[in-house]
């Protein structure tokens, strides 16, 4: 979809890529769907062991995390405003920090896989070989789909600096800004993953 | 249908009849409709096409009428079904195991057979279980049909009606051999029966199911069978203490199945090959541990010779 | 308005010109034509194999392959036809051609989203070749990947899986640029219901394309992760189900089948008011069915399912909701019946294969809701009647719709006519042959014979040989037909503009269309399909 | 299609909705971590549903957006409901 800007200057009017930009976002809803899927139907036969698998998260680093996507996603809705205020200055500073902000999801996320890769818990490890089918079943589906999810973060990374440089080139301006629209869609959706995510995964006492 | 042996299939053979005779209809009906409008209306004969564009009365009609008949349709095959999962109580119980490919029937304390036997007029109920991957268990005169899923409690039910033996087929894709997986039903009468089960050797429960395990995940069943068919590699059933013809770089020789050979044809495989097959195996040196050729091995010695 | 385009004309094809110009082009007719070249390529290499199947199967034993090669070969068949070949088949081939013409657009929404789409197919269908020859055993799962056998078994699952996950993403890609040009681009005056049916067709398709497609895109993610990463999503062994992948997999693929069928009612729903000259009859209903039968369909999946131990009552409603969908499909048989009644009927080749598609469609729907019954399905799943049942419904629904398009709108295409003579030859050796080899199928189904058996017990082999011999005959005929096609695509008369006296907008333009489609962009004042002046010369 | 005015959410109501996200998140925790039993999943639901309904409309503008693309996401949530609902047909019978 990164190209729908370029569409633009070909008469791609703002609805038409915004309804195209909806479209992919629901093809995107059911990609994490099939997971949702996998994880009720799941819990529903291990309710025990997913009990006992999310209390081995740490509830602090997921909800720090929680935390910064929601100002992350606030920033890029905040951006958006700017451009069309024309404050160009300000959509490019709002952009950046949702980019910054977005990085040190990662890095708490890096913190926190590697710390379960010290631990041996991983797919395939020993370790995990000797829990508990359902726990098993538990972190199968927590890497599974926080890895989706972050794999989305990254993409989103690459088109918020896309953004970022054609602010600073006055490509996007307070006229033609459908790819920063299109692009703060896309991230809204990547926060929307994980305000189910966070209590379905670190929540479930 | 054809003949059906057991009591299900009436309510089965009803249902399709049903189906049957009212597609018939429809098929023939519409196809011969159209046959004549082409006649009729043909462009030849008719030059005036009238230009209606529709009528809210016949769809009314049309949607209403297939409605009624497909919620029929429905009912019947509900009503064929449903006895299908009512199992009567005090039915006989027997295991039926399937595995890449084979099927064997266990009857409880060790009697354990590849065919299926049994008494005419009784309830049966089948366990279905399978041992590696899906399977499903099809006698097509009995109208019954079940999947074997690995960590499943899947079961089925009939009474056989007819004495006989009936074709018992593996309608799940397995893998390689899935069209040998085949099996007879047996329908003796019931004295018949208890002789046959009271002459039924026990077989001894092999000691290293785990061994079998390792086989499985490393698909070492991918290419040998357990069962005595020859697919890609030579069946390892019951191969322990017995000769076998290798081919090697110096020629061909005759030795005997040895625990030494059995490891050296898993590390090694194409340093010996048997003769009459493809050095296509892979060396699993490094591939797995030894301890875990090891226990492969331990259960390959214990599998009894046929 | 029978004015003859004269070859020395602009039009898309002489537009510009060199393999370049075609490779690179945003142009939706070509993307339409380049889709058609590869999938028809696709389609023949995988209908040789299914002949080479047959073949084997024509005695019982093993006479030309070994059971390996059979079981690689059916996966390979069913994965080419169903993923490469029907599902994108006539919504990227006559959708991307027909479409923008047929709402007064000069183009799809997004041009070069559409040229990428075809990108990614492509690398999807030669990732799914290439896992046939990469090292290695070929995979062997069938087009279904059920597990825990395609977690274990030793091939190359995983580049197969892939394939299909590339494909599907071309596959929503299509899809979604389809919806926003039925919305953003029609002509003036083309309100909802002033748009013929099969962009109405289309549109529907293009919702399950947008809509179930991811469903599968996840659950072949969670297949490469289990054999890669061994996260046991569906191994029991560590807590996972094998059966909820099959729901996740029928979630999509049971809506994919209306994927292929939709638009090939589409296709009919065109060609018999043309050839009657007659407005279609219910055009209304047919929308609504349509859309029903999308939305319907979403929800009867589990019909694929009743022997893997679902529950009762699973059952019960999958059952239910299977024969509620088969209602929009019947009213659409009866309106396009009732469409010719009272026209001037001109049995020209593409009605006469809209007519065979009628006939073979019914076969397979009727077959389907057997199957779709509990107690018969407990007979059936899994036989030859089931192959039956889709073969009749994909290769006689969908395949000869294929075909009717191809007959109706060559002329638009190419400019050129084909021989009317050999077409109706062709379609006499097809139809009869495609009877021969399927009907006995499907009473070796209801003997009993499993699918997917690469041998037979010697009961079945006289029925066995009958079929085998109807593919090869099957095969003589698509052979005329499609040599009559390309023989006179250099060597045929002059099209006229308008040779069926059509009157939806893509008879309007000059055969073959202008670059742009039209010079003026058309207003829209009435219904569809309103004949003023019915031609019957 | 009629022009409709663009609507320009201001910083202030970005920064509302932002504090009540924020404060769901929080709530979210506490009800969680007290001992709540079966309510806590239906609660942390009905907190992921409430959060997200704010991120749709406001932060994606769906509130300013045309009539059919707010009927499509409500239909495309509807739609995924249904599948939930339809394959628990199948496990709580078993
Ligand atoms: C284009 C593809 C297509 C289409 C349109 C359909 C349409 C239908 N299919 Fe089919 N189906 C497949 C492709 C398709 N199918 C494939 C590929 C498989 C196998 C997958 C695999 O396992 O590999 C399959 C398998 C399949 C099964 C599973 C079989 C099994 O494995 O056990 C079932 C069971 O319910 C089924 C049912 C139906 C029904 C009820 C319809 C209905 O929509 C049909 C409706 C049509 C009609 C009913 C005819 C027209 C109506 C009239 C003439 C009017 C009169 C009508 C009445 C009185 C009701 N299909
Ligand atoms: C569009 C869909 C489609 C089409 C058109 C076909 C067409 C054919 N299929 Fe199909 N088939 C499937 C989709 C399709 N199939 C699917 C999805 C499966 C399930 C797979 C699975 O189980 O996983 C299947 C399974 C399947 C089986 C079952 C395998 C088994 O269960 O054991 C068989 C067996 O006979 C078969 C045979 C055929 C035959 C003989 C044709 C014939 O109609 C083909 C006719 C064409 C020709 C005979 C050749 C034409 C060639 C030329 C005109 C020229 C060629 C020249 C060059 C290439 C240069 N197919
Ligand atoms: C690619 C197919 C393939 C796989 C996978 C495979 N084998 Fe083999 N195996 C063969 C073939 C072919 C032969 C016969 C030729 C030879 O001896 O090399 C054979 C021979 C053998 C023999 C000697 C049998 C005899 O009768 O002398 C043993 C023992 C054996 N394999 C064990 C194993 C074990 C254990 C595994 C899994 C860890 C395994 N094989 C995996 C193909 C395979
Ligand atoms: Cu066992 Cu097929
Ligand atoms: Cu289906």
């Amino acid at each position: 979809m990164s190209n729908t800007a370029h569409h633009a200057a070909h008469g791609i009017d703002r609805d038409s890529g915004k309804m195209g930009m909806w479209l992919f976002l629901f093809t995107e809803m059911f990609l994490f769907g099939g997971l949702f899927l996998v994880y009720a139907v799941m819990r529903s036969q291990y309710p025990k062991e997913f009990h006992e698998g999310s209390l081995e998260l740490n509830v602090f680093i997921g909800t720090l995390n929680s935390v910064i996507l929601l100002i992350s996603s606030a920033t890029m809705a905040a951006s958006l405003t700017a451009i069309q205020k024309n404050d160009k200055k300000m959509a490019l500073r709002l952009v950046l920090t949702t980019l910054i902000l977005a990085i040190t999801f990662m890095v708490f996320k890096g913190y926190e896989w590697n710390h379960k890769l010290e631990l041996h818990l991983y797919p395939g490890s020993e370790v995990m070989r000797n829990l508990a089918k359902g726990e098993i079943m538990f972190f199968g589906l927590y890497f599974m789909m926080t890895g989706l999810h972050a794999l989305h973060i990254i993409i989103g990374c690459t088109l918020l600096t896309i953004v970022a440089i054609k602010i600073k080139k006055e490509s996007i301006n307070s006229q033609n800004f459908l790819l920063l629209e299109n692009s703060s869609l896309y991230w809204h959706l990547v926060d929307l993953v994980w305000i189910f995510l966070f209590p379905l995964l670190y929540l479930i006492s | 249908m054809f003949e059906g042996a057991s009591n299900l299939a009436a309510g089965v053979d009803k249902a399709f009849d049903f189906i049957f005779y009212i597609s018939a209809f429809f098929i023939i009906g519409i196809t011969g409709f159209m046959v004549f409008i082409l006649f009729k209306f043909a462009r030849k004969r008719h030059k005036q096409p009238q230009q209606f564009r529709g009528s809210v009365k016949l769809e009314v009609l049309w949607t209403l009428i297939p409605t009624i008949i497909a919620l029929l349709m429905f009912y019947y095959g509900w009503q064929g079904f449903k006895p299908m999962r009512e199992v009567p109580k005090g039915a006989m119980e027997v295991n039926a195991i399937g595995r890449m490919w084979e099927w064997e029937f266990d009857y409880g304390n060790g009697k354990r057979s590849k065919e299926l036997v049994l008494p005419v007029n009784r309830n049966v109920k089948l366990n279905l279980i399978s041992e590696d991957v899906n399977h499903s268990l099809a006698i097509p005169a009995f109208r019954v049909k079940e999947d074997v899923v690995p960590g499943y409690k899947n079961y089925l039910w009939f009474k056989p009606t007819k004495l006989g033996d009936y074709d018992i087929y593996c309608t799940e894709y397995c893998g390689l051999n899935h069209s040998g997986m085949l099996s007879k039903a047996k329908i003796l009468d019931s004295a018949a029966y208890n002789q046959w089960l009271a002459e039924l050797k026990v077989t001894k429960v092999l000691p290293s199911s785990e061994g079998l395990a390792l086989m499985k995940k490393n698909n070492c069943l991918s290419c040998h069978s357990m069962s005595g068919a020859k697919v890609v590699g030579p069946p390892l059933n019951g191969i322990f203490g017995k000769k076998s013809l290798v081919v090697t770089s110096s020629g061909e020789k005759e030795i005997t199945i040895d625990e030494a050979y059995l490891k050296r044809s898993i590390l090694s495989p194409n340093d010996e090959v048997v003769k009459g097959f493809p050095a296509v195996m892979q060396s699993y040196k490094g591939v797995v541990s030894d301890e875990d050729i090891q226990k492969m091995v331990d259960y390959l010695k214990a599998q009894d010779a046929e | 308005m029978d004015n003859v385009t004269t070859p020395s004309q602009e039009n898309y094809l002489n537009h510009k010109t060199g393999l370049w110009s075609w490779l690179t082009t945003t142009d939706h007719k070509r993307i339409g034509l380049m889709y058609l070249y590869a999938i028809v390529i696709f389609f023949l290499s995988a209908a040789v194999l299914g002949l080479m199947m047959k073949v084997e199967k024509m005695v019982p034993g093993q006479t030309i392959m070994t059971a390996q090669t059979y079981n690689a070969m059916f996966t390979l068949h069913g994965i080419i036809m169903i993923f490469i070949v029907v599902v994108p088949g006539l919504s990227a081939v006559f959708g991307n051609f027909f479409l923008p013409i047929l709402i007064g657009a000069k183009d799809v929404k997004f041009p070069k989203l559409n040229l990428l789409s075809f990108y990614v197919y492509i690398a999807g269908a030669i990732l799914g070749l290439f896992s046939q020859f990469a090292g290695g055993h070929s995979p062997d799962t069938g087009w279904t990947f059920y597990v825990p056998y395609s977690t274990t078994a030793s091939s190359n699952v995983v580049l197969a899986l892939t394939a299909a996950f590339v494909l599907g993403f071309s596959s929503i890609l299509t899809g979604l640029n389809f919806i926003v040009t039925i919305h953003k681009m029609r002509a003036p005056g083309m309100t909802w219901f002033r748009m013929p049916l099969f962009p109405w067709s289309l549109y529907a398709t293009a919702w399950i394309q947008v809509l179930a497609t991811p469903v599968i895109g996840i659950t072949l993610l969670m297949v490469i992760a289990e054999r890669v990463l061994h996260i046991g999503f569906f191994d029991p062994a560590l807590g996972g189900d094998p059966v909820l992948y099959q729901h996740l997999f029928w979630i999509y693929s049971h809506p994919a089948v209306y994927v292929m069928i939709l638009p090939a009612m589409g296709i009919v729903s065109e060609i018999f008011p043309t050839f009657s000259q007659k407005p279609i009859f219910g055009y209304g209903a047919i929308v609504v069915s349509s859309l029903a039968i999308a939305l319907v369909g979403y929800f009867v999946w589990g019909h694929h399912m009743f022997t893997s131990g679902i529950s009762y009552w699973s059952r019960w409603f999958f059952s239910f909701l299977t024969f509620i969908v088969a209602v929009p499909s019947a009213i659409k048989v009866f309106n396009w019946v009732s469409t010719m009644y009272g026209g001037s009927v001109d049995m020209k080749p593409p009605l006469l294969y809209a007519i065979s598609f009628i006939f073979l469609f019914m076969i397979g729907g009727f077959t389907g809701l057997t199957l779709g019954s509990l107690a018969p399905n407990i007979q059936l799943h899994d036989t030859d009647f089931v192959v039956a049942h889709f073969h009749y419904i994909i290769f006689g629904g969908m395949g000869f719709a294929f075909f009717a398009a191809m007959h109706y709108w060559y002329p638009k295409i190419y400019g050129v006519m084909y021989s009317d003579r050999w077409a109706y030859i062709g379609w006499g050796v097809l139809f009869t042959g495609f009877n021969i080899l399927y009907f006995p199928m499907f009473i070796l189904g209801i003997q009993g014979m499993p699918r997917r058996y690469f041998d037979y017990l010697p009961e079945f082999k006289t029925t066995q040989m009958i079929s085998s011999i109807g593919a090869v005959i099957l095969f003589t005929g698509l052979i005329i037909m499609i040599s009559n096609l390309i023989y006179h695509r250099r060597r045929g008369a002059i099209a006229p503009q308008n040779p069926w006296h059509g009157v939806t907008l893509e008879w309007m333009i000059p055969s073959p269309p202008p670059h742009e489609n039209f010079d003026e962009v058309p207003t829209i004042t009435e219904e569809p399909y309103t004949f003023h002046n019915p031609v019957t010369k | 299609m009629k022009e409709h005015v663009n609507h320009i959410p201001s910083y202030n109501l970005i920064i509302k909705i932002l504090v009540a996200l924020l404060f769901f998140t929080f709530i979210n925790t506490v009800t969680s971590t007290e001992q709540f039993g079966t309510l806590a999943i239906v609660l942390s639901l009905v907190y992921a549903v409430v959060k997200s309904f704010l991120v749709l409309s406001y932060y994606m503008h769906l509130k300013y957006e045309s009539r059919f693309m707010q009927y499509m996401v409500t239909g495309v949530f509807v739609l995924f409901t249904l599948v939930i609902f339809i394959t628990f047909i199948d496990y709580s019978f078993r």
